[in-house]
């Protein structure tokens, strides 16, 4: 045991804001939360995370895609104008609109995966809300200092230095927010001609409207509500809640190890007391580190509870506490309410619960940790995934081996069916041509299964064809009325069926619609 | 704080919650809906409306009772596609005699606002009987049963009445003819002027392919060849016809 | 029971009454949720100004906008007329056949002219164009008065029989039973005739005389094989489609005393533009020539 | 009520059932009068059969609420199963069987079963269980409370059975006619008559928030449904009617009526299910008792002028429309108020999420209601609408709200009661419990983002114009284009449906199981104190 120099440890003035003792009175405002800097692997993680997911969203609309001459060249767009979405290599029609339904889907088990196994990570770490109040608290640390320095600015009387710190850091903010709503248009239509038209003022009133709404929402969001969407407004923390369960890794504070509580100055003398340690206080030494740092403003040792949104800085704040104190870390950790249960029964059995008397590192092999590796192997993260990744794939599948030709033909309703003066009867139609690539085709359409049936064009009626050879431009649809002619059906019969074939000689795609001939 | 004491009287007199929370729902709908009763510019005038034809409303009846509603809106919205793909938006004044009105909720199908003169009554028959063989893409279910229902028509002079009763100017004449009108919509070789002479532009004839019956489907197809068919768009004043290019 | 307690938990006091176990606390209500309320409220206020919104006794407010959603859709009609004020242009100045060797042009003309055909046609010609008795099927390949584009053209601006167009296409067909220019039995004779061109039921026997009558009194009009003229709007005799029936009883009431169908002339009324539209709509419909 | 006059009032009903089914001039109401004679005849025979001596006053009435709990589960299952059959329909049309079993008279019974029967019977047996509960005493009425809930199992029947049997007054969410628009009529005010009764007899001095929202629930449903239902019958022995109102004020009064049995049928009267059972069985009190009153009395008022918003854009004046959509908008706090004192009375409780399957399928109930309750007014935007009105879209929203926060919470009173007034103190498999909110709330899932997206790329089909100006699609292709998440959207009820399967049979286990126990302190009323 390294003997501890406890005056590293640094004792927080801090109260847990939404502490359930601290409600506040009638139609309260919000009560101001200052979360510290946090250091170590988890604020390192979502350092990184936010990297990641900001740059996502910042640069996609700047990738390139070379689709030739007929198609934008933007690797992610949602032209909606053309009621087309280009993904890279993918380019979807309205009609295959199922995809998305299929992402959502995804999305949504994959959403209820990741909370049954690892909990509310997905608000912890990647939600935008929490990436962008994470990022907006860069920006308010970055000019009015951390936690203390803030506190202290907020209450000292308005002066010239504090005026420009406020405006700086919200004119900052809303330049932020207005990049956020800025960025989102660029997924819409082309970005470097969006980008100059928003510059000289020629864009459109939709695309500075757009750029307002999110703007502000940004701003109110971020900057000035924070914590309170994720309190009240939002529904997925409800349902995600819902999806935990016992044996899902959450944030927990072993309060079979923290309690009681004690301040450090009286573990110093029991320490020197003892070599042996014999305590009769737990871990926590009621630093409220982990407080300080909670951006939802909570004491995670007051237990589960659903502002938590498991970002694990109360983690990273703890386990440098436990460092300097030389104790192991985790007493904040990542457990499953189950290994909670498990150690707090462990450790109640074992030592005399009265007085704690025990070496906690005799029992500490029978401590359950469950880890993320483990977590992984249970069958019902098994099951998501394979539910999950069935779903994807063949997608995947269907995205791959999808055609790029699809034909769809209209028989006339009125009249089904036209009796000429030879006595042969004439059936009108409309054949549209789904040309899904961006390039220019020559499609080959054929009447087949229909020994009779010969086509004719419009305004061509004495030209009978068997085969009729159609441009499509790239990317469109072609929709060209044609009838199609045949004699009597001798065996009186009011209608048959046939199919109207097209096929790409080039690429030898070929696509087909089975529709009717109406004898009368 | 006032208020909220004073909202103790509320919570332990059940009468009195029950009449102010009475009070507080009636305000809306009295608002919404009491001016559409009397504000004169509610409904368009223009001319060509006419109560539904004995037959047609005989039609109208199978309509609502095939629950054609729940899938078919007959309400076109005054938006570019919707008029292009349907036809002039429906008026206020279309549905004056609807008792109730059909205008629906939801596309499933098709807006029917003017269905009427659209296709022949043959195609009617063939796409109620079987509706893939005439649109492959169709979901619609198939009402073959209405060509073997007779029309039960021997109730339909008290219809009409039920109808005068709410206000459908059905006048005596109408009245009268009822029962000969309902038959010789659906008949070819009846003499139909008269009967025009009543219900302008009615369309007349055997709908179903056999004459000698007067079926269900000879009902709904005189129906559905008069939805959005009566308005002349010349009379109608504010918002001019739009031409459909 | 009625007695104000803390809360164990949120140590808030509750309101002191209990029903079943359940007691309430009397926490604030958020205030963001009151300023969301607020600005509902203001939004809403503002819009009611601006749209029209509230019923009055002999009216309603009619707003800052004067907004009518119906007003809206004339307005983009008008924008899309416009919009087509070239192509329109282009219409009017060209003539229908160059008009049908443009694709553009005659998609735009053709889809117009189906819209103006169920105005303004469809009451005679049936919405499919496929008339009826007495009233041609358009989509077929018969035609009357000829089926090439310039020939619809002509007859669908000047009408067929239409007196108060100076222009119209005329011609009569003698009633040769009502006039007595031929016997019953001639005439009976010359429909078993007319029968058999298009391959109808006829009695042999009588061939050889109504061949006789034909080539003295029709060939001149309906021609020598009985194939029709159009110029003189004579009906193809020998092919399947009739205009009337072809039961033999229809056949000798049209000899006897024939209908003449009217067709109204429409250049004044419907103008040069939409004329030609209708016109390559018809000829369109799969039976132009 | 002396049994005699109970008695001739039987009779009463049978004869004049007898005479009309006499001189019925249509099928369907032969076969109704029929059922009326039926009922009549049973409850005489029950009224002679019973022994009256055995009703102890001094306990709670349950005898309705054990009945409901089954009544809920079964129209549950009933309605999901039509559900799922008229959504195989839309995807392979040769599910449809004509004429009985048609889509245009099966949507109208899945409807009708899910709404009135399923949610209904929730409605009736909470509010019965919840108001004897919150007001110490037993239901007011004796037998009355019998024959609401008999009364409206009645009326349930006959109102499905008409739509099959081509019975319908072609009202959405009001389609039975006439006649069966009476009996609900006098159903319904008995309902009014024992709830408030109870109320007013009450042993607490104040009356409990949840019963000021059933108390809204059943006097704003009664207003509705008189008004919307008003009609001329053709004949008085047929079943045919004609409304009273047409054209565009009967798409006012119609949607007036729909848009508000959404807003106090499945709102406010689920909102009271919600103010019981949730602080009951987290066994916390409601977080802000300030907050019920505001949003109470502001839901209560501004959602009755929400209806037009189904009309936006059609012949409905356009001021109409515009006070539809603002007063829509407005609603959106008010809503949002229930759900956050739902929540936040979950807090110190919240732990139990994890461990009590039933708080869980509430908790997530008030999530789909505040998604919903955002979608709504998000909805009723006219340029919004504009895009959304007529397609999926609307579909999807409706079943959110319906499958999320109708079933949830109808879910988890059903669980709740069950242990309460049937024998056994447990269920009969709490992991069943679990299987069937993840059952559920994936079928939500589902259902929701495949509509969702189908009824975006319709309305975006349907408006699609090309470079020359003319329309892309025809209908025909738009309908095409539906299939593949028409066949989604039937996976996705059946996953939900399993999952009412599943909750039927765990309840019926637990009955079963609890049928030899003796367990009485429940229903016996508490000593006054």
């Amino acid at each position: 045991m390294n003997n501890i120099s406890t005056s590293d440890i640094e004792q927080f003035d801090v109260e847990a804001v939404n502490r359930y003792d601290k409600q506040q009175p009638l139609y309260a405002p919000r009560k101001k939360i200052y979360p510290k800097l946090a250091d170590g692997v988890f604020r390192r993680f979502k350092w990184m995370v936010m990297l990641i997911t900001l740059s996502i969203y910042y640069v996609t609309p700047w990738l390139r895609w070379d689709r030739g001459e007929f198609a934008p060249n933007q690797a992610v767009l949602v032209d909606l104008y053309h009621r087309r979405f280009y993904f890279f290599w993918i380019e979807i029609w309205p009609q295959e609109f199922y995809y998305i339904a299929s992402l959502l889907i995804m999305a949504a088990i994959g959403l209820f995966m990741v909370t049954s196994s690892i909990g509310r990570a997905w608000c912890g770490y990647t939600c935008p809300q929490t990436v962008w109040v994470d990022l907006f608290l860069v920006i308010e640390r970055f000019i009015e200092g951390d936690r203390n320095k803030r506190m202290r600015l907020d209450k000292s009387p308005i002066n010239p230095t504090k005026l420009a710190k406020k405006i700086s850091k919200h004119i900052i903010w809303l330049l932020i927010a207005a990049a956020t709503g800025g960025a989102w248009i660029f997924y819409f239509a082309d970005a470097p001609t969006l980008l100059l038209k928003v510059l000289n003022g020629s864009a459109s009133t939709v695309a500075y409207g757009t750029i307002a709404v999110l703007t502000f929402t940004t701003y109110s969001l971020g900057g000035l509500m924070r914590e309170q969407v994720c309190t009240y407004m939002c529904p997925w923390p409800r349902i995600q809640a819902a999806m935990l369960d016992e044996n899902s890794l959450t944030v927990t504070y072993n309060a079979w190890r923290g309690e009681p509580r004690s301040h450090h100055s009286k573990i110093q003398n029991l320490i020197a007391g003892s070599e042996n340690i014999s305590v009769s206080s737990g871990d926590c030494i009621d630093c409220k580190a982990c407080v300080a740092v909670c951006p939802m403003g909570i004491d995670i040792r007051d237990g589960q509870q659903l502002e938590c949104i498991t970002c694990a800085l109360c983690i990273d704040a703890c386990d440098k506490v436990m460092e300097k104190l030389g104790k192991p870390k985790g007493l904040i950790s990542y457990s499953t309410l189950a290994d909670y249960k498990h150690n707090t029964e462990l450790f109640f059995a074992t030592v005399n619960s009265e007085l704690v008397q025990v070496n906690r590192e005799i029992i500490k092999p029978k401590f359950k940790h469950t880890t993320i590796s483990r977590i992984l192997q249970q069958p019902r993260t098994i099951i998501y995934f394979a539910i999950w990744a069935l779903i994807g794939l063949s997608m995947m599948i269907m995205l791959t081996t999808r055609s790029h030709l699809k034909i769809n033909v209209l028989h006339d309703r009125n009249p089904l069916y036209v009796r000429l003066s030879d006595g042969s009867i004439r059936n009108g139609y409309i054949v549209k041509i789904l040309n899904m690539i961006p390039k220019r085709r020559t499609f080959t359409l054929t009447v087949e299964d229909f020994i009779d049936g010969e086509m004719i064009m419009p305004q061509k009626k004495n030209d009978r064809f068997r085969k009729i050879l159609l441009n499509v431009k790239p990317d469109s649809l072609l929709a060209q009325r044609l009838f199609v002619i045949s004699s009597p059906n001798k065996k009186k019969a009011v209608q048959r069926t046939f199919r109207f074939q097209i096929h790409d000689n080039a690429s030898s795609e070929s696509a087909e619609y089975t529709t009717i001939f109406s004898y009368g | 704080m006032s208020i909220l004491d004073k909202h103790h009287r509320l919570e332990t007199n059940a009468t009195l919650l029950l009449i102010l929370s009475f009070l507080v729902i009636s305000i809306g709908g009295i608002v919404e809906i009491v001016p559409l009763f009397y504000l004169q510019n509610t409904i368009e005038r223009v001319e060509g409306m006419r109560p539904y034809s004995p037959l047609e409303l005989k039609g109208r009846a199978i309509y609502q009772r095939e629950g054609c509603y729940v899938c078919h809106s007959q309400m076109i919205r005054p938006f570019r596609d919707e008029v292009e793909r349907y036809g002039h938006y429906s008026l206020a004044a279309e549905s004056m005699y609807d008792h109730p009105f059909q205008w629906g909720s939801k596309r499933t199908g098709p807006d029917l606002a003017r269905i009427g003169g659209r296709y022949s009554n043959k195609w009617h028959v063939q796409h109620l009987t079987d509706p893939r063989s005439v649109v492959p893409e169709s979901i619609m279910p198939s009402y073959k049963f209405l060509a073997k229902n007779k029309l039960y028509i021997s109730d339909i002079t008290s219809h009409l009445k039920a109808n005068q009763l709410l206000g459908v100017p059905y006048n005596q004449e109408m009245m009268e003819k009822a029962f000969a009108d309902v038959q010789s919509q659906a008949d070819p070789n009846a003499d139909t002027t008269e009967l025009l002479e009543r219900y302008p532009r009615a369309k007349t004839g055997d709908f179903d392919g056999n004459p000698t019956r007067l079926t269900e489907m000879d009902a709904l197809i005189a129906y559905l060849q008069m939805l959005g068919t009566l308005v002349d768009f010349s009379t109608l004043e504010q918002g001019q016809n739009i031409s459909l290019e | 029971m009625s007695k104000k307690e803390s809360d164990l938990v949120q140590k808030v006091e509750t309101t002191g009454y209990e029903w079943d176990g359940i007691k309430e606390l009397n926490n604030p209500l958020p205030r963001w949720w009151l300023y969301v309320f607020y600005s509902t409220i203001i939004f809403a206020v503002c819009y009611a100004i601006y749209y029209p919104s509230i019923p009055l006794i002999k009216g309603y407010t009619e707003g800052f906008s004067g907004y009518s959603s119906r007003e809206e859709l004339e307005h983009e009609m008008a924008e899309v007329q416009s919009s087509h004020a070239t192509i329109l242009e282009l219409i009017k100045t060209m003539d229908v056949s160059d008009i049908q060797s443009d694709p553009k042009l005659a998609r735009f003309a053709t889809a117009g002219g189906a819209s103006n055909f169920k105005v303004y046609c469809s009451q005679c010609h049936g919405s499919g164009a496929q008339g009826g008795v007495g009233y041609p099927n358009l989509s077929d390949d018969d035609w009357l008065w000829g089926g090439s584009i310039k020939q619809i053209e002509t007859t669908i601006r000047h009408g067929i029989r239409y007196e108060a167009d100076e222009d119209t296409r005329f011609s009569e067909m003698p009633a040769f039973g009502r006039d007595q220019i031929l016997s019953k039995e001639q005439i009976i004779a010359v429909a078993n005739y007319v029968s058999s061109l298009s391959g109808l039921e006829h009695e042999d026997s009588l061939i050889d005389l109504g061949a006789m009558v034909f080539a003295e009194n029709c060939s001149g009009c309906h021609g020598d094989d009985g194939q029709g003229i159009n110029e003189v709007g004579a009906p193809n005799l020998a092919d399947t489609l009739w205009l009337y029936d072809n039961s033999k009883k229809a056949i000798i009431s049209q000899i006897i005393n024939p209908q003449h169908g009217v067709m109204p002339a429409w250049d004044d009324r419907l103008g040069d533009i939409i004329v030609k539209e209708l016109a390559l709509y018809v000829h369109g419909l799969g039976g132009g020539e | 009520m002396h049994k005699a006059i109970k008695l001739s009032i039987a009779a009463c009903v049978g004869f004049l059932a007898l005479f009309m089914a006499a001189n019925a001039q249509d099928f369907v109401y032969e076969f109704h009068s029929y059922l009326f004679l039926i009922s009549a005849v049973a409850i005489t025979f029950w009224l002679i059969a019973r022994k009256e001596d055995n009703i102890n006053l001094n306990s709670y009435m349950d005898a309705p609420v054990r009945i409901g709990v089954i009544a809920t589960v079964f129209w549950g299952v009933i309605g999901f199963a039509v559900g799922v059959f008229a959504s195989s329909q839309l995807a392979w049309p040769d599910f449809n069987i004509a004429p009985w079993f048609n889509f245009g008279r099966v949507r109208p019974l899945h409807t009708s079963i899910v709404i009135f029967a399923f949610g209904g019977n929730a409605l009736l047996c909470t509010s019965f269980y919840v108001v004897q509960r919150t007001c110490r005493v037993r239901l007011f009425g004796g037998d009355l409370a019998s024959f609401v809930f008999w009364g409206y199992q009645l009326f349930i029947v006959l109102a499905g059975t008409g739509y099959l049997l081509g019975n319908s007054a072609s009202k959405e969410y009001a389609e039975p006619e006439w006649y069966i628009d009476i009996w609900l009529t006098i159903v319904w005010v008995a309902y009014l008559v024992v709830f408030l009764g109870t109320i007013l007899k009450r042993k607490e001095p104040h009356i409990y928030v949840a019963n000021w929202f059933y108390l809204a629930f059943i006097i704003t449903i009664a207003v509705l449904h008189v008004i919307n239902a008003l009609a001329i019958p053709v004949s008085l022995t047929g079943s045919k009617s004609y409304s009273l109102f047409s054209g565009v004020q009967d798409a006012m009064i119609q949607w007036w009526y729909g848009h508000n049995a959404v807003g106090f049928f499945l709102t406010a009267g689920f909102l009271g299910m919600m103010y019981y059972f949730i602080p009951k069985q987290a066994m916390r009190p409601v977080y802000s008792y300030r907050l019920s009153i505001v949003h109470f009395w502001s839901l209560t008022f501004l959602y009755i002028w929400a209806g037009p918003h189904h009309l936006h854009y059609t012949a409905l004046p356009d001021w109409a429309q515009t006070l539809g959509m603002v007063f829509s908008i407005m609603l959106w706090m008010p809503s949002w108020g229930g759900m956050i004192n739902g929540l936040m009375t979950m807090s110190g409780a919240w732990d139990k999420i994890r461990t009590d399957p039933i708080i869980r399928m509430m908790v997530t109930a008030l999530a789909f209601y505040g998604m919903s309750t955002f979608e709504g007014p998000m909805l009723a935007i006219k340029s919004v609408n504009a895009l959304s009105h007529y397609t999926e879209w609307t579909i999807g929203h409706v079943h959110s709200g319906a499958l999320g926060w109708v079933g949830m919470i109808s879910f988890g009173a059903i669980y709740f009661l069950t242990t309460k007034v049937f024998k056994s103190d447990n269920l009969y498999s709490v992991k069943m419990v679990n299987w069937h909110f993840w059952l559920a709330t994936l079928g939500i899932a589902a259902y929701a983002s495949v509509m969702w997206v189908s009824g975006i790329m319709q309305g975006l089909m349907w408006r699609e114009y090309d470079s020359e100006g003319f329309l892309v699609y025809s209908f025909a292709e738009t309908v095409d284009a539906m299939h593949p998440f028409y066949v989604a959207r039937t996976i996705a009820g059946i996953l939900y449906l399993s999952g009412g399967l599943v909750m039927a049979y765990n309840i019926g286990m637990t009955i079963l199981a609890g049928k030899d126990n003796k367990k009485t302190s429940l229903t016996v009323l508490p000593s006054s104190a």
